[in-house]
């Protein structure tokens, strides 16, 4: 009887396969690219649904134009062709293979043609836009990102003093106002009452008829053109990366880890950065992944008030003249590029954080 | 005191506990300026909203002679681009805009509450689907979306709105109340109750949820800003018909009628801009006044 | 005797992360009415999960929990929850076993009302004047109306115990329930719960890692010392601390530093062949103490299981040398 | 000249209520080579004196009076007086304090390699590769291998590891005093064990003077050389090992040392002290133990007593009927208290 139980529990400490599977599934980063993967996917249905499916649906409404403006010349079936064009997919198919050829475009990168100009593809109308957004919200949330950390950490070493409150409440505040407001005020009482700041010159993403390329002179109109969207981006999160960090930082400085550093006589600074600093950072990174789509969201309404280029202004003017194919290229890509951004920040947090990037360990 | 000691209070004793809790609640707040100026703010846009109509005559009639006038005894806030009284509507423009906000955030914190309590609760293949979903919306540019869809299904009426709103915000709030509950379901009082035999009822409602009042009015409250800022920004946009007269549609006609431009406008289009900055700033300074007052670690040593 | 509650054989495995392991591995245990005996071992020896197995809370992978000689698991509705009922739980940590939103009387009057033990305002507050008496927690006016953060660790754990009798259980297992307490009132807390157990019959289970405590509050009942999930040696307390069988519960006692200085430095020490303590997760085939154990004898400790048997003075080990030394039979080879 | 001379220190903790006396008028003095037990239960302020010790006290808390004379081959110099700069020089080459393992002493983030170069760094030690032996010569020292436990992160060590590394980076500036908060507290029996003969070793070869705070009785059993026995935030006691252990003369070491079960030998006539910890923000007048102390009189409720000595040398309790203390328990035999009071 001993025997048999000696030879079970051999058996059970074997290998087994599962844990392998086990393990690389868990690994972060293969979670965190299936998770890219799947938002792509669940964006791109959603649109697709939302086009077709809708009630009064676009690619109706299309065909009925289509017929009205060749005043009756077009049957139903060839504008419903001619529409399929636009539209980048079979319209007599039924739905599921209509489904299937679209994702079958989209891999190609072929999400249809504008209906207005029609020809131009929709991915070169966005990739023309979608760059100055990218430019102007990465810029303004880096710069918000790297400030709010900078004085988040200030205010909680000066905890309950003039600085820290004047920060920490600032800084929330400013954050709580709707930023398209600011923008609106900055117009009215920088442009229009004070003539501080001329407006119609920073209309567009550069002055017109600057040679684009890395000289000095053009990048430099780069930046006085997105100035305006750049410190509004900067202002919206601000408020909320100070909190964040002041809050992660009052923790961190009363871990057990940050007085033991003190007892072996650790610098001041090394102890504000490697220490305090580092551990304090963790929890902001995930947030920034997850404000890059509030931004970017966001960005229409900046873009159509200080009239600059980018992808939302693009988005809107698709809205008002209904070009449907642009609206879902829009959308998609926009989403690819905030999973993206999501994706980065996801393996950064491993990177930083060995006790996530390690899975297991050595204890066991 | 005496609430204390009734396991079973009845109305009236409860009554009686809310009073005396409120006043100590409102000592703990005066010790927060910031946050007692964010009550009276919500207090006051409250009445300003709901109550103020009942008691001000609705002026609706357009009088070309008097465009754009500033302010003066009989337009305190000045007129619009059709000479209509820019108070008048700021006293109306409240209501819609408080409803549809607070719609959608009972909504988002609904959707939050049940799934985030449920994936807790339940685990297992329950708990990664519902966080996997999550983790997708979270990460979704949902103002994007909210511009698509509201071009497309043209929303109108208010419910519509809200639980669009609703529907695209509750996603962080899921996942803050879900690892709540998780940590609160392991918590040694809460096993003890298991074997003491208590029930599932009594263990959700007089273990769990009382710790996590607090928790979800906060958010509450920070959902309604999230659902305003949304709201006025796909009006000013244009997006949603236009009926009847809010702060925001008040803003997308400035916009369009160039009020931004002349010198002497600026009554019209500023009036809503402070409005919505002051609820808004109300509604931010109060809830972190109260994330303040019942986070424990923040209050400092008893 | 027939044993008021018993382990039979019961296992149970965690699936984790880095794999599945065995935090309980075919563990028996039987215990009478008013029975006070301890659970001893290192941490990750499988103490605190056997106290769950027993309290019904958590389900056995394998073996059989019996309670009044019926497999709990196979019962269903009533006989399921009175059984949950007659087994409470007393927890660890004070901090943390009472839900700082509720008052006292709130915590205590919950379960009165539940199981109709007191059906109104005034018949509940007697009640709970009475508990907090037995619990020594007197003038019981000062405590009911108090809130968890107004008590000391000491006063809680009291509580947590009375919180435990509102459903006059029959056993109760106090899981480290003095070991966060401080120093000088852990005894009196002891001497509540042996008073349970002999005034009130109540069967007492505690588990800590203090061997001192054990010696101390099962002076007159059993110890079993566990080790990576397997019961290692069960005896009468006095036998297992002046003469231990198993090498394992030799090198605990050697090892324990004592609260007196000439005892504590004149300790002949237990040589331990390695410090390391195997993971839960490769456990080392056989005995899995013989990577550490003096006695360990190749071909034999490293390849057979050693099964709990037992040896002359009521007393059972799992070592295949404890075994042949004490009773000179040869280690049960059926190869 | 003894290597660490207390004299009348007093810390208090500001709270909205006013200010909190957590260590009261402490003095006591630490010889070379000798190892000193503090040994008290919660509210006693043992942490907050040790910390006080190196002036790394928390937010909120002030040292109100008192002298910390530290001596380093013949040079005194008060610790109260430093600058930043020697303050940062006097922690860890002179006096450094180890936290309990359980408690998260080592940086999550960063490897145990860096965490050993931070603190060679911050005393001049520049050279990495001088560093490098200087740990693995640490780390064999505690009987660790230094190729697996350098590049491990903390978290991938178990308790009784993270223990052993942190006496090893202790020890990095040969300090002439270790100071160590509850060494052996959450460890398992084995693995205290382990760390006990491991540090009589290391104190034997490298001869420095070692305080530790410990609620644990049987560690200052093992280790110490002298004993104090704190209780509401002051010393009430003072002795060598034996005599606190065998001729206790205040009653909270006698009913602490009551209160300890053992192993090996007798039981005894074990038992608790009753009433519950004191509550330092509401102290009574008088003698702190007196609301728990079976032999109080009037006259202890009158004033808080002196530390004076008694009938052993280089002892002394702070209690004015320490002679009927002695009375009660009879014999000076080397016998347990708990069996004098069966």
């Amino acid at each position: 009887m001993t025997t048999a139980i000696a030879a079970k529990s051999q058996v059970r400490t074997a290998m087994n396969p599962r844990r392998y599977l086990g393990d690389s599934w868990r690994h972060p980063i293969t979670r965190a690219v299936v998770k890219a993967f799947l938002t792509i996917w669940v964006t791109t249905t959603l649109t697709f649904l939302l086009i077709r499916l809708m009630p009064g649906s676009p690619v109706e409404l299309k065909i009925d134009e289509l017929i009205q403006t060749s005043n009756g010349s077009l049957s139903y079936e060839e504008a419903k062709a001619i529409a399929s064009s636009l539209f980048a997919i079979n319209l007599n198919a039924p739905i599921h293979e209509q489904y299937l050829s679209f994702i079958w475009n989209l891999l190609h990168l072929d999400i249809g043609s504008s209906f207005l100009s029609s020809g131009t593809s929709v991915t070169s109308i966005i990739l023309s836009v979608l760059p100055w957004t990218l430019f102007s919200v990465g810029t303004g949330l880096l710069l918000s990102f790297v400030v709010g950390i900078g004085l988040g950490l200030l205010a909680a070493y000066r905890r309950d003093s003039l600085l820290d409150r004047v920060v920490s409440t600032g800084g929330s505040l400013v954050s709580s106002i709707p930023n398209y407001l600011i923008a609106l005020m900055m117009i009215l009482f920088l442009g229009v009452q004070t003539h501080i700041i001329n407006f119609t010159s920073m209309r567009g993403a550069y002055t017109p008829g600057m040679q684009p390329g890395f000289t000095l002179a053009f990048i430099g109109d780069l930046f006085y053109h997105a100035s305006l969207p750049i410190t509004i981006y900067f202002l919206t999160q601000i408020g909320h990366w100070i909190l964040s960090m002041r809050s992660a930082t009052l923790s961190a400085l009363e871990e057990d880890y940050v007085t033991a550093a003190r007892a072996r006589g650790l610098s001041d600074g090394r102890i504000r950065t490697a220490y305090v600093g580092r551990n304090a950072v963790l929890p902001l990174v995930t947030q920034l992944a997850i404000s890059v789509g509030f931004i970017v969201g966001g960005a229409a309404i900046i873009e159509q008030i200080f009239a600059y280029q980018g992808v939302g202004l693009r988005l809107l003017a698709a809205v008002t003249q209904r070009d449907y194919p642009v609206i879902q290229g829009i959308v998609m890509l926009t989403t690819i590029a905030v999973v993206v951004a999501n994706l980065a920040a996801d393996l950064l947090y491993s990177k930083l954080d060995p006790r996530i990037g390690r899975a297991g360990g050595a204890a066991g | 005191m005496t609430t204390a000691i009734l396991a079973r209070p009845t109305f009236g004793q409860r009554l009686l506990g809310m009073w005396l809790s409120a006043g100590g609640f409102l000592r703990l707040l005066s010790q927060r300026p910031v946050g007692l100026l964010g009550f009276i703010g919500i207090v006051f846009f409250l009445l300003l909203a709901f109550v103020a109509p009942l008691f001000v005559p609705f002026q609706n009639d357009p009088s070309l002679v008097d465009i754009y006038q500033t302010p003066s005894a009989a337009h305190p806030l000045g007129t619009d681009f059709q000479g209509k009284d820019v108070l008048n509507q700021i006293v109306f423009g409240g209501r819609d805009i408080l409803t549809v906000a607070i719609l959608a955030a009972l909504v988002s914190t609904a959707i939050a509450i049940t799934f985030g309590s449920i994936a807790a609760v339940v685990g297992g293949k329950v708990d990664s689907t519902i966080l996997a979903i999550t983790d997708v919306v979270l990460t979704l540019p949902k103002l994007i979306l909210l511009i698509a869809v509201a071009a497309i299904l043209r929303p109108t009426g208010f419910l519509f709105l809200a639980v669009l709103l609703g529907a695209l915000q509750w996603s962080s709030l899921l996942r803050q109340i879900r690892s709540q509950v998780l940590s609160l379901k392991e918590r040694d009082y809460v096993e003890a109750a298991r074997s003491l035999d208590l029930g599932i009822v009594h263990i959700v409602f007089r273990e769990i949820l009382p710790t996590m009042r607090s928790y979800i009015a906060i958010h509450f409250i920070f959902a309604m800003t999230e659902a305003m800022y949304a709201q006025v920004f796909i009006v000013i946009l244009g997006l949603v018909p236009v009926s009847g007269s809010n702060w925001g549609i008040m803003l997308y006609f400035a916009q369009g009628q160039g009020a931004l431009y002349f010198r002497d406008s600026i009554w019209y289009i500023l009036s809503p801009i402070l409005a919505i900055s002051l609820v808004q700033l109300s509604l931010v300074s109060f809830a972190s006044a109260l994330e303040d007052i019942f986070n424990p670690r923040l209050r400092g040593s008893a | 005797m027939n044993a008021l509650i018993e382990l039979d054989h019961v296992s149970r495995t965690f699936t984790t992360p880095a794999g599945v392991i065995t935090a309980v591995d075919s563990v028996s245990l039987a215990l009478g009415q008013g029975e006070a005996m301890c659970l001893v071992g290192e941490s990750g020896c499988g103490k605190t999960t056997t106290g769950r197995l027993l309290t019904g809370l958590l389900r056995p992978s394998g073996g059989r929990l019996l309670y009044e000689g019926k497999d709990v698991w196979l019962t269903k509705g009533a006989d399921l929850a009175r059984f949950r009922r007659a087994v409470q739980l007393v927890h660890q940590d004070p901090y943390a076993s009472l839900n700082p939103t509720r008052t006292v009387f709130q915590t205590l009057s919950a379960p009165l009302f539940r199981h109709k033990k007191a059906s109104s305002q005034r018949q509940a507050l007697s009640a709970v004047t009475e508990l907090l008496q037995r619990v020594d927690l007197s003038p019981p006016e000062n405590f009911i109306a108090k809130y968890p953060h107004q008590l000391s660790g000491g006063q809680r754990q009291r509580v947590a115990i009375a919180r435990a009798l509102t459903v006059d259980p029959k056993v109760i297992v106090a899981d480290e329930a003095v070991s966060m307490v401080d120093v000088s009132i852990r005894i009196s807390l002891l001497n509540l719960l042996l008073a349970l157990a002999k005034e009130f019959g109540v069967t007492i289970v505690l588990i800590t890692h203090d061997l001192a405590v054990a010696r101390y509050f099962a002076a007159r009942g059993r110890i079993g010392v566990m080790y990576l999930g397997r019961m290692v040696e069960l005896a009468d307390t006095e036998a297992l601390v002046t003469d231990p069988a198993h090498p394992y519960s030799a090198a605990l006692i050697a090892a324990i530093p004592e609260a007196d200085p000439d005892i504590t430095r004149s300790k002949t020490r237990v040589e331990l062949r390695s410090a390391e303590i195997p993971s839960l997760l490769r456990l080392p085939p056989g005995c899995s103490f013989h990577p550490r154990c003096p006695l360990a004898e190749a071909g034999l400790c490293d390849v057979l299981v050693p099964e709990l048997l037992p040896i002359p003075g009521s007393r059972e080990v799992a070592c295949h040398v404890a075994v042949r030394e004490r009773t000179g039979q040869r280690a049960a080879v059926t190869v | 000249m003894p290597v660490l001379s207390v004299r009348d220190l007093s810390i208090d903790y500001i709270t909205r209520k006013g200010p909190v006396h957590a260590v009261r008028d402490v003095s006591f003095e630490l010889e070379k080579s000798e190892t000193l037990a503090i040994i008290g239960e919660s509210g006693s302020g043992k942490t907050t004196l040790a910390v006080g010790l190196i002036r790394l006290s928390p937010r909120g808390t002030k040292v109100t009076k008192g002298e910390i004379l530290y001596t380093k081959d013949g040079l005194t110099t008060d610790v109260r007086k430093l600058d930043d700069d020697d303050l940062r020089e006097y922690r860890w080459a002179e006096a450094a304090m180890v936290f309990q393992a359980a408690l998260n002493s080592f940086n999550p983030v960063i490897t145990i390699w860096e965490q050993f170069l931070d603190t060679a760094r911050a005393h001049g030690m520049k050279d990495r590769q001088k560093v490098r032996d200087r740990a693995d010569e640490l780390l064999d020292l505690v009987h660790l291998d230094a190729k697996r436990v350098l590049p491990a992160f903390p978290h991938e060590l178990s308790g009784g590891m993270k223990q052993r590394v942190l006496i090893a980076l202790s020890l990095m500036l040969e300090p002439q005093l270790v100071i160590l908060d509850e060494p052996t507290t959450a460890l398992d029996i084995l693995t205290q064990r382990s760390i006990i003969d491991l540090l009589k070793q290391l104190r034997e070869r490298l001869g420095f003077s070692m305080i530790f705070i410990s609620h644990d009785l049987s560690i200052a059993a093992e280790l110490a050389d002298r004993m104090i026995t704190m209780y509401a935030g002051r010393v009430v006691e003072e002795a060598n090992v034996e005599d606190m252990f065998y001729r206790p003369r205040h009653p909270y070491s006698v009913g602490l040392l009551r209160a300890v079960p053992r192993v090996s030998g007798a039981l005894g006539n074990v038992a608790s002290i009753p009433g519950s910890p004191p509550d330092l923000m509401r102290l009574p007048v008088g003698c702190s133990y007196a609301p728990r102390c079976p032999y109080a009189i009037d006259a202890c409720r009158a004033a808080d007593p002196p530390l004076v000595p008694v009938d052993t040398p280089k002892h002394e309790a702070a209690c004015i009927r320490w002679k009927h203390v002695a009375e009660v328990l009879g014999s000076n035999a080397e016998v347990p208290v708990a069996e004098k009071l069966a």
